[in-house]
């Protein structure tokens, strides 16, 4: 373990605001993907420790710093910010059966919830919550929607398998 | 009919939703009798919301026949059970369905409110480097002469293969060469050597650039003017044909 | 000492883009000045170790955290990451054209794809791959345009004359 190259990760991660590849931070780092990685598991336990108010948080292959949640109203008052904005509850389920069913199509979301998505979709988009995999094979070759690593970041998940789970009480 | 809440039908995304609601505040369990239960309370619902929105009511119209199809089952206890049974089932199913992702979005909703309390850091730092644009080429020479000869076809008067000989020609030329007047003159009298006409189209198609069709175009002027060339038109827009004098 | 109060002012400078006057900072984390100024020295301390890559810096009364200066290269390297473009169509074939009939002017180019050829002529300008070779004795003056060395580098070319000759196969 080089304390250097820990050093240098954290000023990396310190200066970007959206979440960074680990092939990025491994590049410019000079390290291979797994070294990185680990570097990174070590500042994520690091930082974890109860005397600091930032955590290292990886969504996908992709990390970065962000206040810890019960400092928000202070942050909030120190620059005098809004609060954010949750999303709407056709747009959570939208995206919950987004999430649980990717890929899947318009038509597939439609049925289950009853009511058009068209304009949902749009707004998911726009917020780049969603994304387009591909199209299905199927008549009509309709697209195939799924989630993207904005979502993870806005639902605070490192990735799809961290998906509440659900129990079918049939 | 027990109506004990005032539900705002803007807030009811959909049939399903507002099916839902209701049994969720009949505090019963999705099933088939509560079902059968329930479509009076979404008959009247669905009776206030027309009055607003047809379109809207519409999306609500399936979800009613299936409902009243249902009720009317339980009415008529010995009609087709199979059928019955299986329109309960259908519907059973997708409120299932549909609960579980609303109870989904509810945990996804708690969820984002936590992380809506992350702040990401300031985005500073992006902003104060310039962005490189580097250019990345992964064209091959075959490409380019693709598009060298695509560029040539798109040439709208440029598509016969004499034309396009021209143009291969001059690859080789290095300095331009500077045509005048006076070369032209002597070039177009010499064309007439063996014929005492001229069209005056082709004439001009046959010059490679811009400045050497001026140039011709002064020539022929001149030649005109000192009587040399004769400039005739048959009729209105057929090809100006020249002839020497 | 309350680590919740440490980890707190930490959060609210690492959202800061700028130095946060000890008084804001007093005032949203409900301490006296002292205190304040206290907690600041022990996270100053704390990022003083060689396995942290950033710092708390003091300017007058105001605190901000930076990255080390040692690290500026790599910071750099990461966020001035190249955008990579590659050439439209239509700057391929203007750069063909250019390649074959050079000298060649604007208007000639224009003659020959029939739309306007400026904005491109710029875009490969931009990428060093055509220069002004000086200008036209004719009416106007015009530019005349030729390709450049790096062109020749980018298609592995010896000189010019290692154009392919063009066979139209009509």
């Amino acid at each position: 373990m080089n304390v250097d190259k820990l050093a240098l990760l954290e000023a990396l991660l310190f200066t970007a605001s959206e979440p960074v590849e680990v092939s990025e931070l491994a590049a410019v780092a000079e390290l291979s993907l797994n070294e990185t990685s680990e570097y990174l598991e070590v500042l994520i336990k690091e930082y974890e420790k109860r005397s600091h108010g930032i955590s290292l948080k990886k969504y996908d292959d992709s990390y970065v710093f962000v206040t810890d949640p019960e400092y928000a109203t202070a942050v909030e008052e120190l620059h005098s910010a809004e609060k954010k904005q949750s999303l709407s509850r056709a747009a959570l389920e939208t995206l919950a059966i987004i999430a649980y069913r990717q890929p899947v199509t318009r038509v597939e979301i439609e049925d289950i919830r009853g009511v058009k998505a068209e304009k949902t979709l749009l707004t998911l988009s726009k917020y780049n919550l969603i994304k387009e995999l591909g199209r299905k094979e199927t008549i009509g070759n309709p697209i195939v929607y799924g989630t993207t690593r904005d979502f993870l970041e806005r639902f605070d998940l490192s990735d799809l398998s961290q998906l509440p789970e659900i129990e079918f009480n049939n | 009919m027990e109506l004990e809440y005032e539900i705002n039908l803007d807030n009811f995304q959909g049939p399903l939703e507002l099916l839902y609601q209701l049994i969720k505040k009949n505090k019963i369990e999705i099933s088939e009798i509560s079902l059968a239960r329930i479509t009076e309370q979404y008959l009247a619902y669905l009776k206030e919301l027309q009055t607003f929105n047809l379109d809207l009511a519409s999306e609500f119209m399936v979800i009613a026949a299936e409902l009243i199809e249902i009720k009317a089952g339980y009415l008529l206890p010995s009609s087709s059970t199979g059928k019955k049974e299986k329109d309960e089932k259908d519907l059973v199913q997708r409120l299932r369905n549909y609960q579980i992702y609303k109870e989904l979005s509810t945990i996804l909703q708690e969820y984002e409110e936590k992380a809506l309390n992350q702040y990401n850091l300031p985005s500073v730092y992006k902003e104060n480097f310039q962005q490189e644009e580097k250019l990345i080429i992964d064209y091959n020479l075959e490409d380019l002469v693709k598009a060298y000869k695509q560029s040539l076809a798109s040439r709208p008067e440029n598509k016969t293969a004499d034309n396009m000989k021209i143009a291969v020609e001059k690859i080789d030329y290095i300095s331009e060469e500077n045509i005048n007047v006076q070369e032209k003159t002597e070039e177009i009298i010499g064309l007439f050597k063996n014929k005492s006409s001229l069209y005056f189209n082709n004439l001009l198609k046959n010059q490679s650039n811009h400045q050497e069709i001026v140039v011709t175009l002064l020539s022929i002027l001149e030649l005109t003017r000192i009587k040399r060339l004769k400039i005739a038109q048959e009729k209105l827009f057929s090809t100006i044909k020249i002839v020497l004098r």
